[in-house]
Order: C-alpha cells, then sequence, then structure tokens
C-alpha cells in the first residue's frame, strides 16, 4: 500500500510542482496564464496538506478540510481576478502584464 | 499497484505542469492544466480521500477551467500564439526556481520523517459531514461560515468588478 | 476651565467661527475679532500671573495643571507659565493680532489664509504654555506645517523652494530634538515605570554627565536651527523674504523664538552639566552668527534680506546670551527674544507696506519715500533704531544685559567673544542707517510712479501696537525685568 | 550725598521730553510757528530752573565745610543686572554738571529764539523743534548723570538727536551722508566706550559715580593690579572710555565726522556742534577725572597729548578751508582739543588742579563765544545764501550788528583781553606750562593760529572786496540779533567769573590769578596772528594765493584735509565692503546654502534611484520576493544548522 510510498515523494512531488508554478509565475507574460500558474502553486500545497493528514495524523481531517478550503479560495480568487483581467481588458485592450504598470512609483 | 499509480500520476503532473507554464498557445495551456488537476485528483483517490477528490474533479476542473476558459475566449484568440518569454528573464526564474527547488529537496531529503503510523483515515461522509458542521472539537463550522461569506463577498466583488459602466 | 487653555480655545473658536464666515469682511472681523480678545485676555494673564505672584505664590510655574492623555507612557499634558513663558504669549498675542491689521487686504484665498496663521498661531501659544516635553514639541510641529501652507501659497517669488526649504530644515531639526527629548525621557527617572515628560520632574532627576554630552547637542541643536545658529541659519532668508507679510512677521518675531526659548528652557536647564561643557563650541557658532548676520546684511539689496540677516545676528544674540549661563545674560537674552519679536514684527509689517505701495524692495529703486509716506518713514526709522539698540527702545535693554552679563565671566575666551559680539552694534548701525537714508531720506525718485498714500487705519493700529510695546519696554524695563530675574532662578541655579 | 531739596531738579530734562513727545506727536496739526513758540517756552522753564539751580548751588547751600558736595539730587531704579550692579536714573548735582546745566540752557535758548526767525520759511519747523527739545533733554540728561551708564544712554540719545538734525535736510544727499557718518564714527567710538565701561564695572562692581571717583573709595585701587599688554586693566578701561570722548569730541582720529556735520541747519551747528554735544568728551573725562588722576595717569597723558595734537591738526586746516562753517568746525575742534590738553596736564589737589578747573572754564567761555560765532555766521549765510568765504566780503556795511558781534566772538576766541577766551586759554596755558613743556609750546603754537584764521574770516566776510549780490543783503530780523548781542555779552564778560572758586577736581576752591609771565606773550602771538590775516585778507589782493603756491605740497594737504576722509572711505567702502560684506554674502548664499541645497540634491537623487524599484512590473515585484525568500530561507537555514 501506500507505506511504500514514502511522505518524501509527495513532498517532492509538491515542491517540483510549486516551483514550476512559481516560474510560470514569473515569467509568463499574459495575465490568464499567470493565473493558472497560481492555481498549479495552490494544488502543489493542497496535496502536502493532504499527505501530511494521510501519514501523520490519521485520527482527524484537518488536511483534507484545509485542501477543501484552498479549493474554495482558490476559486473566489479565479473569480475575482478574472473579473480584474476582463475589465483591465476593457480598459487598455490588453493582458500583458508588462504593460500593466498602472502603479509605478 | 499504488506505488506504480503514484508514479504514474505524479509523472503526469509534473509533464503536465512544465507544459502549462512553457505551452505558447494559451487555450492548451489551459487543457494541460486541466490534465494537472485531474492527475491530482487521482492522487487524492490514491490517498483515499474520495470526497476531496470529487471537490477537486468538478470545482477545479469543472469550475475553475471553464472560467478561465471563458476569460481567454473573452480576451485572447484562441489561434493566437504568445511571444516567448525574453531570455534574461527566462534563465532568471530558472536559477531561482531551480535554488528554491534544491534548498527545499535538500531540506525534505536530510530530515529524517518518523515513519508511517499506519492508521486509517475515516474519509467516510458521515465523518467529514459531522466534522465540517461540528461546533466542537475537531469541528469546522465557523471556517466554513466564514468561507461562505468569502465566496457570497467574492461574487458580488467580481460581479461589480467586471460590470460594464453604464455610460 | 483652566485659566491656560483659554488661549488655545479661543484661536481655535476663531477658526471655527471662520469656517462658517462668507466673505472677507467676515473673515478678517472675526479673524480680528478672536485674536484681538485672545491680546486682551493675554494681558488679562499677566495681570493673574502678578497677582499670584504678589499674593506669595513662590511656584516656579504657576497655573499648573495636568490633563492625562496617553498613560501608558506617562504623557500628561501639563501647562503651567512663569514670566520668561507668559511674556513670550504675550508677545506672540501681539504680534498675531497685529499680523492680522497687516493682512488686512488680503485678496487670495482670505478664509483659508486666516485659518492657517491662527492655527499656527495655537501652535505658538501651546509651545509656550506647556511644561511636557511631548506636547511641547507636539504644538512645536502644529506651527511649522501651516507656515508651508502659508510660504508655499500665499508668499511671493522663489516661495516653493523657500517653503521647502524652512520645512524640510525645521523637520530635520525636530528630528534631532526628538531624538534628544527621548533621550531625556528615557533618563528621566532611574525607575522605568516612573519615566516623565515632564520638565519640572527632568530637572530633579540626576541625567549622568555622559547621557547629557550625548543629549545635549541635540537638543541644542534641535532648538538653534530654529533659532538661526550659524551655519543652519540659511532657511530664515529664504523663508522670510519669500512669505507674505504676516507670515514674516510671525515667523521672524514669534517663531525663531520658540527656538531661544526650547535652548533656555530645555537645552540648558534640563541638561546643565553639559551645557557648561560644550558651552564653548556654541559661543564660537553664536558669535559667528552676530557678525556674519550683521555684515551679511551691510550687501544685501532686498529690504527683506537686510531684515533677515539682520535677525540671524540679532536671534545669534539671543543663543549667546543664552550660552553665557548667569542671571544678567540669561535675562539679557530673554528681552533680547521680546525685543527683537517686536521690532522685527515692525519691520516686516513696514516693509509689507511700503512693498504694496512702490512694488519692490530693492533698495536701489527707491529713495525719498519719507516725503510722501512719512507715518511709514517714521516707524521704519524707529524700528531701525531699535534694531541698532538705541536708548530709550528696547533692543538696548535687551542688549546691555546681554553685554554685561557676558562681560561678567572673567576669562578671556568670553571676555573676547563679548568683544566681538559688541562690535555689532557698529555693524548694525551701518546696514539700518545705510537702509534708512537709501530708503527713505535723500532726493524723491520722481521716475516711478509710486502709489502714493500714508498708512491706513489698520496699518497705522498695527504700528503704533507695535512702537508703544518697544518704547514701553524700552523706557521702563525694571518691571518686566524684575519678573524675569524671578522666574529666571531655577535655571540658574542648575547651571550655577 | 542725597538730598530732597534739589529733586525738582528731576524736571529740567523732563520738561523737554514733554516738549518732545508734545510737538513730535502733534507737530503735523500744529502751525509751524506754534510749535516753536512751545518748545521755546518749555526750555525756557528749564533754563529758570537751571540759573535757580546753579544759584541755589553755588551761592546758598552746595558748600559744606569749605568744599562742594556732590548732591544726588534724585534717584531711582531703571535695571537690575545683579543685586549689586544696578542702573539707576539719577540727577547728580556737582559744580560740573550745575556749570554745564547752566551752559546747556543758555545756549539752547538761545539757539530756540534765533531759529524762530532762521527756520522761519523752511518745511519741517516743526519737526526741527521737537528734536531740539530731545536734543536739549538727551544733554542735560547726560550731564546730570549720577552713574556711567546714565550717561552712556543718553550719550546715544543726544548722538541721535545730533543725527536727525544734521538730516534735517533730508532730500539733500549730502545732508544725509553727513547725518550717516557722523551716527556710524561716534557708533564706532561708542563701541569702545561701552566696551570700557563692562570692563571698568567688571573691575569696580558699580557704575555710580559716587563711588567710582570716590578718591578715597575701593573702586580707584581694583583692577590697577591686574594687567594686560603693560598697561594696567584700570588704564585700559579708562582709555577705552576715552575713544567714546574721542568721537563725541572728535578728537583726532576720529574728528572726520564734525565738519560734515555742518550740513545741518546753522543753529544747530551752534548748538550741538559748537556749544555742548561735542564738549561732552570733556566732561566725560572730567567727569570720571578723579579716576583718570589716581587709577590712570598715563591714560590722562595720552589724554593731554591726543587734545593737543588735535588742536593743531585741526588749526592747520582751518587756515586753508574756505567754507565758513567749516573753518568754525575746525576751530571747534582745536579748541576742544585745547580743553583735553588743559585735562591731560592737570593734578588733583588745590592748586595743581588748574588745568582741570581752566578747562572747565574754556568749555564753558568757548560755548558762549563759538555758538555766537556759529550764529553770526548764521546771520552770514542768511543774509547772502552762500557759505564760500570768497563769495562773500565787505558785508560790514550791509551787516553792521552782526559785524560788530562776529568781532567779539573772533576777539574772544584769539584770547585779546578783556574777552572771555583770554582768560580760559591763559590758564590752560599756565597749566600745560607747569606740567609739560611740549604740550604747552605746541598749544602757544596754536593760540597764535587761532588769531590768525579766526581773523582771516573775519576780514574775509566783512572787509575785503564787496562780491555782486543778487540781491541786497539785509541784516537779520530782531529774534535773531537778541541772540547775537545775548551771546556778545556773554562771550565778552564771562572770562571775569572766577571759575577757581567753583569747578575744581577736589571741590575745595582755591585762589588762581593772571599769569601775565605767560599772558604777555601769548598776547602778542594772537595780535601778530590778527595782524598777518589783516595784512592778507583786510584788502584783496594776491598775497594768500602766492603764500599758498609757494607751500605746494603742504598746502594742498591741510586743504584736504590731510586725506584723512580718503582714508576711511577707503576702509569703509573697500575694506569691509567689498572684501568682508561682499564675500560674506556671497560665501551664504553660495557656500552654505549650497551646501543645504546639495544637501538636499543628494537626498533626491538616492530617492530616485530607489524608487527604480517600484517599478509597477508585478513579476519583478515576484522575483524579488521569491529570491529574496530563498535567500532568507538559506540564511535561516545557515544559522539553524550552526
Amino acid at each position: 500500500m501506500i507505506d511504500k510510498i514514502g511522505i518524501e515523494q509527495f513532498m517532492i512531488l509538491s515542491t517540483l510542482m510549486f516551483f514550476i508554478g512559481v516560474y510560470g509565475f514569473l515569467v509568463r507574460k499574459n495575465l490568464i496564464t499567470m493565473l493558472m500558474s497560481v492555481e498549479l502553486i495552490l494544488n502543489a500545497v493542497n496535496i502536502n496538506f493532504v499527505a501530511f493528514n494521510k501519514f501523520y495524523y490519521p485520527q482527524n481531517l484537518q488536511g483534507h478540510f484545509f485542501a477543501m478550503f484552498v479549493i474554495a479560495i482558490a476559486a473566489t480568487e479565479v473569480a475575482v481576478a478574472i473579473a480584474i483581467i476582463i475589465s483591465l481588458y476593457r480598459k487598455i485592450r490588453t493582458i500583458d502584464v508588462e504593460e500593466v504598470d498602472e502603479m509605478k512609483y | 499497484m499504488e506505488v506504480v499509480l503514484f508514479y504514474i500520476l505524479a509523472g503526469m503532473i509534473l509533464i503536465f505542469s512544465v507544459l502549462t507554464v512553457t505551452s505558447r498557445r494559451i487555450l492548451r495551456a489551459a487543457v494541460y492544466l486541466l490534465f494537472v488537476l485531474i492527475a491530482a485528483a487521482g492522487l487524492f483517490f490514491v490517498l483515499q480521500f474520495e470526497f476531496l477528490a470529487a471537490v477537486q474533479l468538478t470545482l477545479y476542473a469543472g469550475g475553475i477551467i471553464v472560467l478561465i476558459i471563458f476569460s481567454i475566449m473573452l480576451t485572447s484568440h484562441v489561434s493566437e500564439k504568445l511571444e516567448a518569454p525574453g531570455i534574461k528573464k527566462t534563465a532568471f526564474a530558472l536559477i531561482a526556481c531551480a535554488a528554491g527547488a534544491i534548498v527545499t529537496i535538500s531540506t525534505i531529503l536530510n530530515y529524517d520523517f518518523p515513519a508511517y503510523s499506519g492508521g486509517n483515515v475515516d474519509a467516510s461522509m458521515k465523518a467529514i459531514g459531522t466534522s465540517l458542521l461540528g461546533y466542537k472539537e475537531n469541528g469546522f463550522a465557523l471556517p466554513f461560515e466564514v468561507i461562505s461569506l468569502l465566496l457570497l463577498a467574492a461574487m458580488l466583488g467580481a460581479i461589480i468588478i467586471a460590470k460594464r459602466k453604464e455610460n | 476651565m483652566n485659566s491656560l487653555l483659554w488661549l488655545l480655545a479661543i484661536p481655535l473658536v476663531t477658526v471655527f467661527v471662520l469656517m462658517f464666515c462668507n466673505d472677507r469682511r467676515q473673515y478678517r472681523l472675526s479673524a480680528a475679532f478672536g485674536m484681538g480678545l485672545q491680546l486682551i485676555y493675554s494681558f488679562y494673564l499677566v495681570f493673574r500671573y502678578t497677582a499670584e505672584r504678589s499674593s506669595g505664590n513662590t511656584e516656579q510655574m504657576v497655573f499648573m495643571h495636568e490633563y492625562r492623555w496617553f498613560e501608558s507612557f506617562n504623557i500628561i499634558f501639563t501647562t503651567g507659565i512663569d514670566a520668561i513663558s507668559l511674556s513670550l504669549i504675550v508677545l506672540t498675542a501681539i504680534v498675531t493680532f497685529t499680523g492680522i491689521l497687516v493682512s488686512w487686504n488680503t485678496e487670495k484665498l482670505p478664509k483659508e489664509f486666516f485659518i492657517s496663521l491662527i492655527v499656527l498661531a495655537t501652535g505658538v501659544f501651546g509651545f509656550f504654555m506647556t511644561i511636557d516635553l511631548f506636547t511641547m514639541f507636539l504644538f512645536y510641529e502644529l506651527a511649522v506645517i501651516p507656515m508651508y501652507i502659508l510660504i508655499g501659497i500665499w508668499g511671493s517669488g522663489k516661495k516653493e523652494y523657500a517653503a521647502m526649504k524652512l520645512t524640510l530644515m525645521l523637520m530635520g531639526a525636530s528630528a534631532l530634538l526628538l531624538v534628544g527629548i527621548l533621550g531625556l525621557y528615557t533618563f528621566s527617572s532611574p525607575d522605568a515605570n516612573l519615566l516623565s515628560f515632564n520638565i519640572l520632574d527632568i530637572a530633579n532627576a540626576n541625567i549622568p554627565v555622559d547621557t547629557q554630552r550625548f543629549f545635549f547637542p541635540m537638543v541644542f541643536i534641535g532648538f538653534g536651527v530654529l533659532g538661526a545658529l550659524f551655519p543652519l541659519h540659511t532657511w530664515s532668508p529664504d523663508g522670510h523674504s519669500s512669505a507674505p507679510t504676516a507670515v514674516s512677521m510671525l515667523h521672524a518675531g514669534v517663531l525663531m523664538k520658540m527656538g531661544g526659548y526650547g535652548c533656555l528652557r530645555v537645552a540648558m536647564y534640563l541638561l546643565p552639566e553639559a551645557a557648561k561643557e560644550l558651552a564653548w563650541i556654541f559661543i564660537i557658532l553664536t558669535t559667528i552668527s552676530i557678525v556674519y548676520g550683521a555684515f551679511g546684511a551691510i550687501a544685501q539689496k532686498d529690504l527683506k534680506y537686510i531684515n533677515a540677516y539682520s535677525s540671524v545676528s540679532h536671534c545669534g544674540l539671543v543663543l549667546f546670551a543664552i550660552l553665557m549661563m548667569n542671571q544678567t545674560a540669561l535675562n539679557g537674552s530673554v528681552l533680547q527674544m521680546i525685543s527683537h519679536g517686536l521690532m522685527t514684527a515692525l519691520f516686516f509689517a513696514l516693509i509689507g507696506m511700503i512693498y504694496e505701495r512702490t512694488h519692490t524692495r530693492d533698495i536701489r529703486l527707491m529713495g525719498g519715500l519719507m516725503k510722501i509716506m512719512p507715518f511709514l518713514g517714521v516707524c521704519y526709522m524707529i524700528a531701525g533704531f531699535a534694531s541698532l539698540g538705541l536708548p530709550g527702545l528696547s533692543g538696548f535693554v535687551a542688549e546691555i544685559n546681554v553685554f554685561v552679563g557676558a562681560f561678567m565671566h572673567p576669562d578671556s575666551f568670553h571676555r573676547v567673544a563679548t568683544v566681538i559680539a559688541v562690535s555689532s552694534i557698529v555693524i548694525t548701525a551701518v546696514y539700518i542707517l545705510r537702509v534708512v537714508g537709501k530708503l527713505l531720506l535723500g532726493p524723491l525718485d520722481e521716475e516711478h510712479a509710486y502709489e502714493t498714500g500714508d498708512a491706513r487705519w489698520n496699518e497705522r493700529w498695527a504700528n503704533v501696537i507695535l512702537i508703544v510695546s518697544i518704547a514701553a519696554i524700552g523706557i521702563a524695563p525694571f518691571w518686566l525685568s524684575d519678573a524675569l530675574i524671578k522666574s529666571l532662578q531655577p535655571i540658574i541655579q542648575k547651571l550655577q | 550725598m542725597i538730598t530732597e531739596s534739589y529733586s525738582y531738579t528731576v524736571a529740567i530734562p523732563l520738561v523737554l521730553f514733554f516738549s518732545f513727545l508734545l510737538i513730535g506727536l502733534a507737530g503735523g496739526k500744529l502751525k509751524p510757528i506754534v510749535s516753536g513758540v512751545f518748545g521755546t517756552f518749555f526750555l525756557l522753564v528749564s533754563t529758570v530752573l537751571s540759573y535757580y539751580t546753579a544759584y541755589s548751588y553755588f551761592f546758598v547751600d552746595g558748600k559744606l565745610n569749605g568744599a562742594y558736595q556732590k548732591l544726588i539730587a534724585y534717584d531711582s531704579l531703571w535695571l537690575t543686572f545683579t543685586d549689586k550692579l544696578q542702573i539707576h536714573m539719577g540727577v547728580l548735582l556737582d559744580p560740573i554738571s550745575v556749570v554745564m546745566l547752566v551752559v546747556i540752557t543758555t545756549v539752547s535758548l538761545m539757539v530756540h529764539i534765533y531759529s524762530l526767525s532762521y527756520m522761519k520759511d523752511e518745511t519741517g519747523f516743526s519737526r526741527y523743534y521737537s528734536f531740539l527739545s530731545l536734543f536739549t533733554f538727551s544733554m542735560l540728561g547726560l550731564v546730570m548723570a549720577s552713574n556711567i551708564f546714565q550717561i552712556y544712554i543718553f550719550w546715544e540719545l543726544v548722538g541721535l538727536s545730533s543725527y536727525l538734525l544734521i538730516g534735517h535736510y533730508y532730500e539733500r544727499p549730502s545732508a544725509v551722508a553727513a547725518s550717516k557718518k557722523a551716527f556710524i564714527v561716534t557708533r564706532f567710538a561708542d563701541m569702545g566706550f561701552l566696551v570700557g565701561i563692562l570692563l571698568l564695572s567688571s573691575f569696580t562692581g558699580t557704575f555710580d559715580f559716587l563711588k567710582l571717583t570716590d578718591p578715597n573709595g575701593s573702586a580707584l585701587t581694583q583692577g590697577s593690579a591686574i594687567s594686560f599688554l603693560g598697561l594696567s586693566v584700570m588704564t585700559w578701561s579708562l582709555l577705552l572710555i576715552f575713544t567714546g570722548a574721542a568721537g563725541k569730541s572728535a578728537m583726532f582720529p576720529l574728528h572726520i565726522w564734525l565738519p560734515d556735520a555742518m550740513e545741518g541747519p546753522t543753529p544747530v551747528s551752534a548748538l550741538i556742534h559748537a556749544a555742548t554735544m561735542v564738549v561732552a568728551g570733556v566732561y566725560l573725562v572730567a567727569r570720571l577725572f578723579t579716576i583718570y588722576v589716581f587709577a590712570a595717569p598715563d591714560a590722562l597723558i595720552f589724554i593731554g597729548y591726543i587734545g593737543t595734537f588735535t588742536s593743531l591738526f585741526a588749526a592747520v586746516i582751518a587756515c586753508t578751508q574756505t567754507d565758513i562753517k567749516r573753518v568754525l568746525a575746525f576751530s571747534t575742534i582745536s579748541q576742544i582739543g585745547l580743553m583735553m590738553g588743559g585735562l591731560g596736564v592737570s593734578g588733583y589737589a588745590g592748586a595743581e588742579g588748574l588745568g582741570y578747573t581752566a578747562s572747565m572754564f574754556h568749555l564753558f567761555t568757548h560755548a558762549m563765544f563759538k555758538a555766537l560765532l556759529f550764529l553770526c555766521a548764521g546771520a552770514v549765510i542768511h543774509a547772502v545764501h552762500t557759505n564760500e568765504l570768497w563769495e562773500m566780503g565787505g558785508l560790514k556795511k550791509f551787516l553792521p550788528v552782526t559785524n560788530i558781534a562776529f568781532l567779539i566772538g573772533c576777539l574772544a576766541i584769539a584770547g585779546i583781553p578783556p574777552l572771555s577766551g583770554f582768560f580760559s586759554k591763559d590758564e590752560i596755558l599756565t597749566a600745560a606750562y607747569e606740567k609739560d613743556k611740549i604740550l604747552f609750546y605746541v598749544q602757544f603754537l596754536v593760540a597764535g593760529m587761532t588769531a590768525f584764521y579766526m581773523f582771516r574770516l573775519y576780514f574775509g566776510i566783512f572787509w575785503n572786496k564787496e562780491r555782486d549780490y543778487h540781491s541786497k543783503p539785509h541784516e537779520a530780523p530782531f529774534t535773531m540779533l537778541f541772540s547775537l548781542i545775548f551771546l556778545s555779552i556773554a562771550a565778552a564778560v564771562s572770562g571775569f567769573i572766577p571759575f577757581s572758586e567753583f569747578v575744581t577736581p577736589d571741590l575745595k576752591p582755591f585762589e588762581s590769578h593772571i599769569h601775565w609771565s605767560i599772558a604777555i606773550p601769548a598776547i602778542a602771538i594772537a595780535v601778530i596772528g590778527v595782524t598777518l590775516a589783516s595784512v592778507l585778507y583786510r584788502k584783496d589782493s594776491d598775497l594768500p594765493d602766492k603764500i599758498s603756491i609757494s607751500l605746494g605740497g603742504l598746502y594742498k594737504a591741510a586743504h584736504r584735509k590731510f586725506y584723512i576722509d580718503e582714508i576711511y572711505m577707503f576702509i569703509t567702502k573697500n575694506v569691509i565692503f567689498n572684501y568682508i560684506s561682499a564675500p560674506i554674502a556671497w560665501f551664504d548664499r553660495n557656500i552654505i546654502d549650497n551646501t543645504m541645497n546639495g544637501i538636499a540634491a543628494i537626498t533626491n537623487f538616492i530617492s530616485v534611484k530607489i524608487r527604480g524599484f517600484q517599478s509597477g512590473q508585478l513579476q519583478q515585484y515576484a522575483y524579488v520576493m521569491v529570491s529574496g525568500l530563498i535567500i532568507i530561507v538559506l540564511v535561516a537555514l545557515y544559522f539553524m544548522n550552526n
């Protein structure tokens, strides 16, 4: 069963996924793809939560619920973010993050 | 069996993650993300969190991806190829991410994790329901309510932000 | 209500009333009424104070009242006055009132102008009536901020530059000052739970000499910048010359006195050992200030610049006297503050009035004004004579106190410094007479179409009030000086 | 000694202060003549009080045990320095102050009356009278002062009124410049005076004249022991005080303001710059004479030499000037020099104090005849509207009364008996002869030169060739003549006052008589001077020009007043203005100010650099955050592992 897979594997997986997400966030110019990178990051965290719950705290469901809440918050975040992106697109006809520097200085 | 399944899923997650952040066609990137999310749901199944996996599938794979695809439709041409990121930017980001990954992974590998306790999680619907609406120890009624409030606020916020100005 | 709080209440009510006024007539009438009330009230306070003293009250501060303000840090807004602060309060009231009379015909945003002016004055009143370092600092800041607005909006010439420079330098000084004040607070008591900002408490705490040596320069320079200490005086010529008339009056007349007062009340009184040790450095600086300012004034061409450099010289004398640390010199320094406050206010008022009529402040372009505006001319001469220390006017009384006090030190360092300082009376005479000769006397330059016409009633009143005060101190200095000497005793005892 | 019975004397100056305020404040509203009459009236009150005081002091109750007393008639505290050191405002009556009261009020009254017509057509008539009141007030306050600080206070006030009156014609640039020069030069001297007072008081611990000049008091001995640069501190302080006296009394090299001060109206020159204010320096030295004589005799010798040198110097210049008022001004400087010389050779007790007595005597007589001469000059100028000697001549038939009055004045100043100048000058010469021969010979020479240049003036104005005048010169009106006649009588007879009976340094009268062995040569040299002048100037001739050409450079130098003015001009204009003031102003604007601006600019520069981080580029922020986080983690790991 899963005792053949160490918790290290889960963690390495989530680390890699997390940093792939970070990489995406850093290089992607399109705001929507950046948003997708954020989703990757959140998912990486979810995997960690769940793995820890499974391996060390089987009697409770904290990790499980946290993962659920993260999903819920991810959903709201996406909703708001997309709303912002769309209204931004309406305003300046682009969603390129490098063009969006209204908050400079 | 689970071991094989885990490695397959892990491989899928990593490959599609990389594709998500590198694909120059935005719609494809969204589809790759979908695969990542499905694979993650698979992982949850492997860990015997069926409910969570279901939520992952419906909410993430179903809701969020659709939302993203809609917004892509609204803001970009589907056939459009994104321009490649600058080499300098890529290099710096790669260095930072690689360094971060190495630091984290080496920390993980150097850490002596205790052995698996062997207990099984009771993730039945009943247990989840009791816990989610419980307000005693291990009860999550308050965060649950807060999240619902947050969802409401986000909904209102999204509508107001995205609403076309009437003039 | 505590009698001192009225000093804050009257201006604040005036500001409140001003907000609801809606034409120029109402603004200036209510401003003049409010500040007139303040002036009367400050004289009433003088009366109360004298009565209190003659009834045998020998407390250092009278009308003490405490308002708990920030319990956990033991910040208590404590009011209290002695003759020094009271005389400066009266000075402030006089200058503010005359300032309002002088700006009677302000065209641009009169409501905002009067409000800012009165808020500025409120800060000054608060500064002089509190004996709590924290609120003192607070009121100091309250006075500096409206200054920025007043110069920046209603000024002339390079006003933005001047306002910025003034505010930045004063803020820089107040940063030093804040460190000094917090230092004093930290060492105000051996018990960390009883730390206090109250000046009287800190005076009783024995602050170690090493600590004093560290904080004295901060406090002295912090206040010294406001008192135009060389070489940190450059904000004052620019600030004075760009400010509108009433603001120049308040600024040179009152605000710079906050520097002198702070040096006396905080730096010397609370850090006496370090003061004795380090005085020589500042004596050198202030001596330079005195002569330097006077020589600088000779070469100027703009009336306001002449007066600004003259202020540097006279305020240098204030700090010089403070550093001499004996009764006569300290008395002289307070008298000099009052005297300089009055006469420089008079000067700036007159310069404003002359400028209004000639549209220039360049002395090379004017001449023979005595013929067409005799009243203003005579007033200007009186101000000039007060400035060069003519007996019968206040400047003389102050200066001889300073010189006699400074000369009481038997060592040659102090005496040489004093002789150099005394030489300023000659240099002052040179630049004052130069201005008087060029500006008022000589043939009238007919080419310039001067807006003839002598002083109007409000200008007459403003001048008369100031001149009467100057002459009163000059002719009968004894009671002011006696009251001051009594109030200076605690400070002198610390400095012995 | 404090006395109540003279407390009315405080009214003598105060009446005039009141008059100053009244005329000054109401001046614009009064008719000019009313102001004049008011001023004259108040001065008359003050004069009557002064005469009464003099009478009762000298003849009724001033004397006690054969010596005149110093009386404190009034005293009030004015300003406290310390418990011991205070400034009082008081009235001190002693022989010299009472004599001065008489001199000042007399001359001032004559000038007031004279000015009623002389200034009649001038603008600023009220202003003129209010300033005259102010001046007389301050001068009376000065002579009655009971302490040295009070003297200083009124000293400054007379300086002010002198400034105001010299600048009476303020639209004339030369008058403005002259008034400014007078004020600043005397102010410069006053700085020495003030430092001297500070030094004196810091050693003696008092300002009070009674304590300072008590020959048995402790004040005299203090400070004598401490020396500085070879002179005792007492000498230094007294020399510094003498600087003040020299400034006011126009001693070389501080005399330059006095000739220029002639820009003022002529009656003012008579009052301030001949009879009263300029002798304040002599009065001050006389006032402090006891200290000078006991604590700093070397300072006194210095004063004697400075005075005598000045008298010679000014006499030489006076011989070459052509502006009649300037000749009189230099003559004044010369005569004051003689008074200083007299003080310088005086001793203290008994007949040794002859120099002191003589000097005060000369002060008195000089005030009378010099005021007379100035007022006559005023009448002449009034008649011919010029100051230039060579634009006048032959006026004796137009101005008969003035002619006689001027002649009396000239004879008096030349020292021809029995006019007043003879007596006082004789005493000075005698005192000098007994003490220091060099001074005597110089003063003797000066006496001759005085006679010469005064009669040069007299003959030049009233004899010589008649010039063409625009309008026929006419004699002055009665009010002016009244003053002339009164002063002529005073100048003629005041020599018979037995001054040594009244004014002596130790306050005890002594007998003095005319020393014929000195008087006869003095008369002789005066007669020689007069004769010479009459030969050269009684008729129009080219002899004077020939002489002046043959003297060459010397004449030119004397005519240009030995270039002292030019030297001063150089120092003030070039050195002070161009090499001190202007560089300081430049330094302030460019070095100090730019340092401040530089600090601001550096701050600004740094802030511009820093703000580059706020680029608005989201990914840049994220990148910085991520790398920062990694670094923090690495650092934390490093520390946790150690």
